[in-house]
């Protein structure tokens, strides 16, 4: 048991270090960085099966009794992001084992991948708010740098808004992790969910819980907060900003939906209506700002920022607690949450996979503007049907993911009543279809404009194709991935609707975490 | 049936490879699928006939109530073999048709990805199901309709009918789980018997919209119709299939299975028949008003489309007024309407085939220059004369049964009879006029202008598709009762909701009543009109104007809008101002955090600065406020300072005070750690400044002094904030543990150093790592130029 | 600043401010001390070498490349925390031998704690170098 | 005492938004160097000045004697400020690299990458 929650955190670190002494010898980086993220797959597959059968893993680092010293907890949400992140490594490792230079290979570029991967997972597993900060800056410092490697000039414009805008949220998630400190005296994700409630002061937890929605928006990008991601996402190389897209503002997401199933649920209606709104317009937004782009990743930025919406929208839907606790609304948020997380997952996967393809569209063409670009139908129809199942899993089209993870979401909201948000949730869904179409016609049917080198047997194009094999094979299994979660739904979304109960019932969570503190728990009920 | 569907995607999958295989015969080896399946079909007949129930199920997602639930009955019956034996003659009409064509590979596939959905669709008894495979047609026929991407306009027209019938589908799936949750079960088939529980549902009006928003525009009903004429830019065989006979008729599948349920209420009765009435009008009307021979075909298809629902909704008219209802005016519309379909289905296809064989032999499309091709394609003419005479509904056709039973029908009326007769029988003549632009002008007319290359027949399976379809309508409309009415019957008593099969017989000549007269009086009219059409045309000049205000352009200018908002919205968030950015954080913030601390009653601040010895007070703590007033008169250097070192001399003086701070309050690790920090950064701060410009007071006053009133107040609240926690104590900390196990389990004396590296050792890790991070992205940024060779 | 002065001072303060910042870090468990406080003094007498005479005789006197120092810092704590994953406690648990007499310093007990924060050390003294070097070099 | 050092977090909380504002790289990173120190501060406030004893134990002795600070948030603290410090000497490179690159100090002249 402590190796399978320890493994995720201590193997990339492992793994880090022996690239850092490599950073002269490219080939043993690649070697070494392969065979770690093949590790950290393992490891997260094997954790997740362990979850699934015996419920929530806690494990205390140090060996220090619960509230004192750092808890590593996995539930199912836990699990089941960390098991994504490994799948996405190990996908980008491959992928820019042929679209990396060597430049930024010989300055650290697998170090930092996999020190973001401990990052990542660290974030998932920890059951400290101040740990979780740690980890936050880890992930976000290797960021910052895998953002600037290679100093172009686009980077390290975009590199500047997003390292201001990320620092301040830190400072005030520093500040909220203090004044928590502060008010209940403890650090513990679960204890601090026994003792906010006991301090009574449910004003005071609702300004806490805002400072918290401010510092994880601005890393997960919700509405007023998202600038910095159209910004900074489309200037480094495709590798860097498909690891991007999946994990940095899946990391905040998931921290709001653990703080907000966790720990503020005193104060459902306003917090969680508030979350609701937000998420109405994070879509619009998002949606909105992508049907003007006309650069392939710039589209593909703020559809993260759009789906993001659909994201938190699950979590928003709780606010139905507040006005009937009916068994109904019960299964119905069961069902939201379950679908959020499914949502999570389908996201991920195919928001890599569509950024793998712009770069492969890249290298070939030499340009993401979609003016330039065009007659890959006719030139590589292979590739034409792998952009087909990210995109129109993203559009949501049945029967791939991104149709069932909707389709949950809207189900969830019709059975709670809560017209509004399912009526935007299904127009911002045809928004997304157009944008997907306008890139699909743009890249794929609209004939090779003239001098593009696409047809031209140049040496250049040719060696641009050579390295194009070993990049597509990432991309055919993240294909397979979105067809496999979009045919084998029942059981996938069995797992998933459970993730959604233990979200529900955070005594789960509590128990887990600290065995003796539930019996004082329920003495005290 | 599931296997079926199964297999038939497959094949899809498998079609480029066959066509490149097969060549020239892949339109006669893929053919073989539909019509293996037709066969099957019609083995199947005499079980449905007899009532027998036919259907499969199997979990696919409890949780999500979806499971693939396939029910065949009479009416899924009908549509399969349409769907099919269409199906059949198209495929094989297209091996030939697009010969040498780039992508004909693709095309196939996409073709036989389309039949299996359509065939789901009409199959699934699940509500998610049929919904899965309804969105699949959508975008099977985006790719038909874009075949030859390379024109923008097939590309936009593909767009339009995707974006139009995925509208339409998204609110049709916000119906469908609602009447699935009134309804009580997912299953089509469970919901056909809950009665009038649907009806009686306070949710019943929004949920007919609904469903009735996705049916209107996927069979292009009047406000939404503007996507199908379009849609003629795909090739023939796609138009002959998808948006005549299959695709455009599943609205009005979906509108006759869920009619048992939820029709017969004053609300069905008028949407349907108004929307069905105008759309049936208003494509005939346009459709004689076109000059391209696919472009007349698709008007008039729209308008066929009308009198469908028009037929479906007339079918509730005992809703309006109970008492004055003939028994069999419901069983005359579920006949009218079935027959229609039917023979529609014939004869658009032949004509839409016939209009494939003519474009492609005459190279142009256009009306106006066609002329006796006759002689030139007799085959074809044959099958566009029997064509249009079953359209037009001359005797011996299988049209001429579909005309007498509407009409019969709507004459049966007890409300608005004559009304809904009028409506009919105008929509009868411009039928007639439609049939003769079509059949007699291009081959019987005299030439009007030389044709591009001297048309000649087109080869064997271009014009035996077309016409065995005409020959079909000829046979139906001689022998209705042995081959209509097995089929037929099964359909009424579904439409009817009847618990006992009804009977029906038909009969190909009904004699002479009052029908048969409004009938020929029709044809006559239609006849003069086509005679005379030049100053019809004229005459019908306002309404073209009108048709450029009409909904085509209602969905451009929607589009343009759109973009226009995006483009706004994005000029005026993602400003590309740093400033800008962070000043709508620090609002949203603000905003947040402010609402938050209003709903807070009382603010519980315990002010301690006594009131009476501040004196002595203030001298206690003489140093803490000298140090205090270091640090503000350092944040102030810091603001206003002109040169660079200045700042960064602020800078220090800041971090020095809030070393002494640290020393104050026993932190000395604290301290020290913080003066070793500050003298690092400072000492980096003048290595950096060294080469970057002074700074200059760039913004406006105005702006400085709105900066300076947000970050005051948020400075204010966080110092409130502060204030409030230091007053809410809870007493058991976890750091006593902490003091009282150091030397226990920690073995060490200093608490500090006992936490950072022991008990809470993976924050201290974490910590480390992101300064050999920090290190390394130094050293990238400062080392990895582009261009520059690195001495690596 | 290439003064005599400062040079031959230099000379002579480096190999008490080393012996210092390492006395520093030892004491840290049971005094104000620490691997960081060691560590950022640890990396100040190596700058003084940079400020003295030139980052090439700074990256000789250091004699191993400040890369390799931070990867063995890293590898000294995730080792340390390591060890208790090998035995079957949990992650970073922490192990002390029994107290056995130093001829000069009288009892001393060693740790995998103190392991750690010579990890923590060499990792601070590899970063602050490698920023310092890199800057000066600019 | 409480409410000095609250005025005083409070101050450099401002202060560091202001210059975070401000369109030059050099009073973006002090901006950013305040908002850290204010941090600091307020969760060492926050959690309570309750005595000024440092939280060490004599020798021999096996707990402090009396009331002794609270040794949890120094450690959170010192932990922040080696973070604070590594993100700040990397945004001092970062903009060193940018005025470098880019030959403009002016953040408001930086918008290629969004618009």
């Amino acid at each position: 048991m402590n190796w399978l929650l320890a493994l995720p955190i201590l193997l990339p670190l492992l793994v880090a270090c022996v690239t850092t002494m490599l950073l002269r010898r490219r080939s043993a980086q690649r070697v070494v960085s392969l065979v770690g993220m093949v590790g950290q797959l393992a490891a997260a597959i094997a954790l997740l099966v362990t979850v699934y059968q015996q419920g929530i893993v806690a494990v205390q680092a140090g060996g220090y009794a619960a509230p004192f010293g750092i808890t590593l907890v996995a539930d199912l949400l836990a699990a089941i992001m960390v098991l994504l992140a490994a799948m996405k490594g190990t996908a980008v490792v491959i992928y820019s084992g042929a679209s990396i230079d060597r430049e930024r290979e010989a300055f650290g570029y697998h170090p930092l991948l996999h020190i973001l991967m401990m990052g990542v997972c660290g974030a998932f597993l920890t059951g400290d708010i101040f740990n979780l900060y740690v980890f936050f800056e880890v992930l976000l410092m290797s960021s910052f740098v895998l953002l600037t490697l290679g100093g172009e000039r686009g980077q390290v414009e975009g590199a500047i808004k997003y390292v201001t805008l990320n620092l301040l949220s830190s400072a005030i998630f520093l500040a909220g992790a203090g004044l928590l400190y502060g008010v209940t005296g403890t650090l513990n994700m679960a204890d601090l969910a026994v003792k906010l409630p006991a301090a009574d002061q449910p004003a005071l937890a609702t300004i806490l819980s805002m400072m918290f929605l401010v510092a994880f928006g601005i890393k997960a990008a919700i509405f007023p907060l998202f600038f910095w991601l159209p910004a900074s996402y489309h200037t480094p190389p495709a590798a860097v900003s498909a690891i991007f897209a999946g994990l940095l503002t899946k990391v905040g997401v998931y921290a709001i939906i653990r703080v907000f199933t966790l720990i503020f649920v005193h104060d459902i209606g306003f917090t969680h209506n508030l979350i609701l709104a937000l998420s109405a317009l994070t879509m619009v937004t998002g949606v909105l700002g992508a049907a003007v782009q006309n650069e392939f990743r710039r589209i593909l930025s703020f559809h993260i920022v759009s789906q993001i919406g659909y994201m938190i929208m699950g979590l928003g839907m709780m606010a139905t607690l507040a006005q009937s606790d009916s068994e109904a609304t019960r299964a119905a948020v069961g069902l939201g949450l379950g679908a959020t997380v499914f949502y999570i997952a389908h996201h991920i996967v195919v928001k890599t996979n569509l950024f793998l393809i712009s770069g492969v569209v890249e290298r070939l063409q030499g340009t993401g503007r979609l003016q330039a670009l065009g007659g890959f139908y006719r030139a590589w129809p292979g590739l034409s049907l792998l952009f087909l199942v990210p995109a129109m899993s993203l559009a949501g089209l049945p029967p791939l993911s991104g149709f069932w993870a909707k389709f949950a979401l809207v189900k969830a909201g019709l059975q709670m009543e809560q017209y509004a948000i399912v009526a935007v949730a299904l127009v911002v869904g045809l928004l997304t279809l157009f944008s997907m179409t306008k890139i699909w016609a743009a890249v794929f049917w609209s004939p090779a404009p003239p001098q593009s080198p696409m047809d031209a047997d140049s040496a250049e194009y040719r060696r641009a194709q050579q390295g194009v094999g070993m990049m597509l094979a990432p991309i055919v299994a993240l294909a397979c991935v979105t067809i496999a979660l979009g045919l084998a739904i029942g059981p996938i979304f069995e797992v998933a609707m459970q993730a959604g109960e233990q979200l529900m019932t955070p005594q789960l969570y509590i128990d887990a975490v600290s065995p003796q503190s539930a019996e004082s728990h329920q003495g005290a009920e | 049936m599931m296997l079926l569907i199964l297999a038939v995607f497959l094949v899809a999958m498998a079609s480029p490879a066959v066509e490149r295989l097969t060549g020239r015969w892949a339109g006669i080896v893929l053919a073989l699928v539909p019509l293996s399946l037709f066969g099957w079909f019609a083995t199947q007949i005499a079980a449905i006939q007899s009532g027998a129930k036919v259907s499969q199920s199997l979990a696919w997602a409890p949780a999500l109530d979806v499971n693939l639930s396939f029910h065949l009955d009479g009416l899924s019956l009908l549509f399969a073999l349409l769907i099919t034996g269409i199906g059949t003659l198209v495929v094989f009409y297209a091996g030939t048709y697009l010969r040498g064509h780039a992508f004909r590979g693709r095309f196939f596939a996409w073709l036989l990805t389309f039949m299996a959905a359509m065939l789901g669709l009409v199959l699934a008894d699940n509500l998610i199901v049929m919904f899965l495979f309804w969105e699949l047609t959508s975008i099977s026929s985006y790719f038909l309709i874009g075949t030859d991407h390379q024109r923008e306009a097939a590309r936009r027209a593909a767009l339009q009918a995707l974006l139009v019938t995925g509208l339409g589908g998204l609110a049709m799936l916000a119906g469908l789980l609602l009447m699935g949750a009134a309804g009580g079960s997912f299953e089509m088939s469970q919901l056909l018997l809950s009665g009038d529980r649907l009806r009686e549902h306070a949710l019943y009006l929004p949920i007919l919209l609904l469903i009735l928003a996705g049916c209107f525009t996927k069979s292009a009903q009047w406000p939404f119709h503007f996507w199908l004429p379009n849609a003629m830019e795909a090739p023939t065989p796609v138009s002959a299939y998808l948006h005549s006979s299959t695709m455009v008729k599943a609205g009005i599948y979906l509108m006759a299975r869920v009619s048992p349920v939820m029709g017969g209420t004053q609300w069905w009765f008028g949407v349907l028949t108004v929307v069905g009435g105008v759309t049936m009008l208003a494509g005939a009307v346009m459709a004689i008003r076109q000059s391209y021979l696919k472009r007349i075909l698709a008007y008039s298809t729209i308008s066929a489309l009308g009198v469908m629902t028009f037929l479906l909704g007339i079918g509730a008219a005992g809703a309006w007024s109970p008492e004055s209802v003939e028994p069999e005016m419901a069983l005359y519309a579920a006949q009218a309407f079935t027959i229609f379909l039917l023979a529609h289905a014939l004869y658009k296809a032949t004509l839409f085939l016939v209009a494939g064989n003519v474009a492609a032999q005459a190279g142009t499309a256009d009306v106006g220059h066609l002329g006796a091709l006759a002689r030139a394609m007799p085959l074809t003419a044959l099958a566009a004369v029997l064509g249009a005479l079953s359209m037009a509904g001359f005797p011996p056709l299988f049209g001429f049964l579909s005309k007498e039973l509407l009409l019969e029908a709507t004459m049966k009326q007890p409300v608005l009879g004559e009304v809904l007769t009028a409506a009919a029988m105008l929509a009868g003549t411009l039928f007639v006029v439609v049939s003769a632009l079509i059949a007699w002008g291009p081959f019987f007319g005299r030439t009007a202008a030389a044709t591009a290359q001297p048309a000649r027949e087109t080869p064997l399976p271009m014009w035996i598709s077309p016409l065995l379809l005409g020959a079909a309508g000829l046979v139906f409309g001689i022998l209705p009762q042995r081959i209509g009415e097995p089929l037929v019957g099964p359909i009424v008593t579904g439409l009817l909701g009847a618990s006992e099969p009804v009977a029906v017989h038909l009969v190909a000549w009904p004699g002479f009543n009052f029908a048969l007269l409004l009938g020929l009086g029709a044809i006559a009219a239609g006849l003069a009109i086509y005679a005379c059409r030049t100053r019809v045309l004229r005459l019908s000049e306002p309404l073209a104007r009108l048709e450029r205000w009409g909904p085509g352009s209602w969905y451009d200018r929607a589009l343009a809008g759109l973009i226009a908002i995006g483009q706004m919205q994005t000029r005026l968030l993602q400003s590309g101002y740093l400033r800008n950015y962070l000043l709508i954080v620090l609002i949203t913030a603000l905003g947040l955090i402010g609402t938050a601390i209003l709903r807070l009653e009382s603010l519980p601040i315990a002010w301690d600065w006594p009131a009476a010895d501040r004196l002595r007070w203030s001298y206690e703590h003489l140093y803490l406020l000298l140090t205090a007033c270091l640090i503000l008169m350092g944040a102030a250097g810091a603001v206003h300072s002109r040169s660079r070192i200045a700042a960064v001399a602020s800078l220090g003086a800041v971090g020095y005070g809030v070393a002494l701070i640290y020393v104050f309050y026993g932190a000395p690790d604290l301290a020290l750690t913080q003066i070793l920090v500050e003298t690092l950064t400072v000492l980096l701060f003048m290595l950096v400044f060294y080469r970057l410009p002074g700074t200059k007071q760039r913004s406006s006053p105005a702006l400085r002094l709105r900066d300076t009133i947000l970050c005051g107040t948020f400075g204010l609240l966080m110092s409130v904030l502060v204030l409030v926690a230091v007053n809410i104590q809870l007493q058991d900390k976890i750091s006593d543990f902490f003091i009282a196990q150091s030397v226990g389990l920690g073995q060490g004396r200093n608490i500090v150093n006992v936490i950072l590296v022991d008990f809470r050792a993976l924050d201290t890790l974490g910590e480390i790592v992101v300064l050999s991070v920090a290190a390394l992205g130094v050293l990238a940024l400062l080392k990895l130029r582009p261009g520059r060779e690195v001495s690596a | 600043m290439k003064s005599i002065i400062l040079r031959s001072a230099t000379r002579y303060l480096f190999p008490i401010i080393a012996l210092f910042s390492i006395f520093l870090m030892l004491r840290g468990h049971d005094e104000p001390g620490g691997g960081f406080i060691g560590g950022l003094l640890g990396a100040t007498c190596f700058a003084l070498y940079a400020l003295a005479y030139d980052v090439a005789t700074a990256r000789r006197m250091l004699r191993v490349e400040e890369h390799q120092l931070i990867g063995i810092g890293l590898l000294f704590a995730a080792v340390a925390g390591a060890l208790g994953l090998v035995v079957g406690d949990p992650f970073l648990s922490t192990y002390w031998t029994s107290e056995f007499p130093v001829p000069a310093l009288g009892q001393v007990k060693l740790g995998t704690p103190l392991l750690f924060d010579s990890g923590v050390y060499l990792t601070v003294v590899g970063v602050v170098l490698m920023i310092i070097f890199a800057l000066a070099e600019e | 005492m409480e409410v000095v050092l609250a005025v005083v977090i409070g101050s450099l909380y401002g202060a560091g938004l202001y210059l975070l504002m401000r369109r030059s790289l050099i009073k973006l990173v002090i901006g950013l160097a305040l908002l850290s120190q204010a941090a600091n501060l307020l969760i060492f406030t926050a959690a309570g000045l309750r005595s000024s004893q440092a939280p060490l134990i004599p020798k021999g002795a096996a707990a402090p004697l009396g009331e002794v600070a609270d040794p949890l948030p120094q450690a959170l603290i010192l932990t922040a400020i080696v973070i604070g410090f590594g993100v700040i000497a990397f945004t001092l490179a970062l903009f060193h690299t940018a005025y470098m690159r880019l030959g403009i100090d002016d953040v408001d002249q930086m918008q290629a990458t969004d618009t």
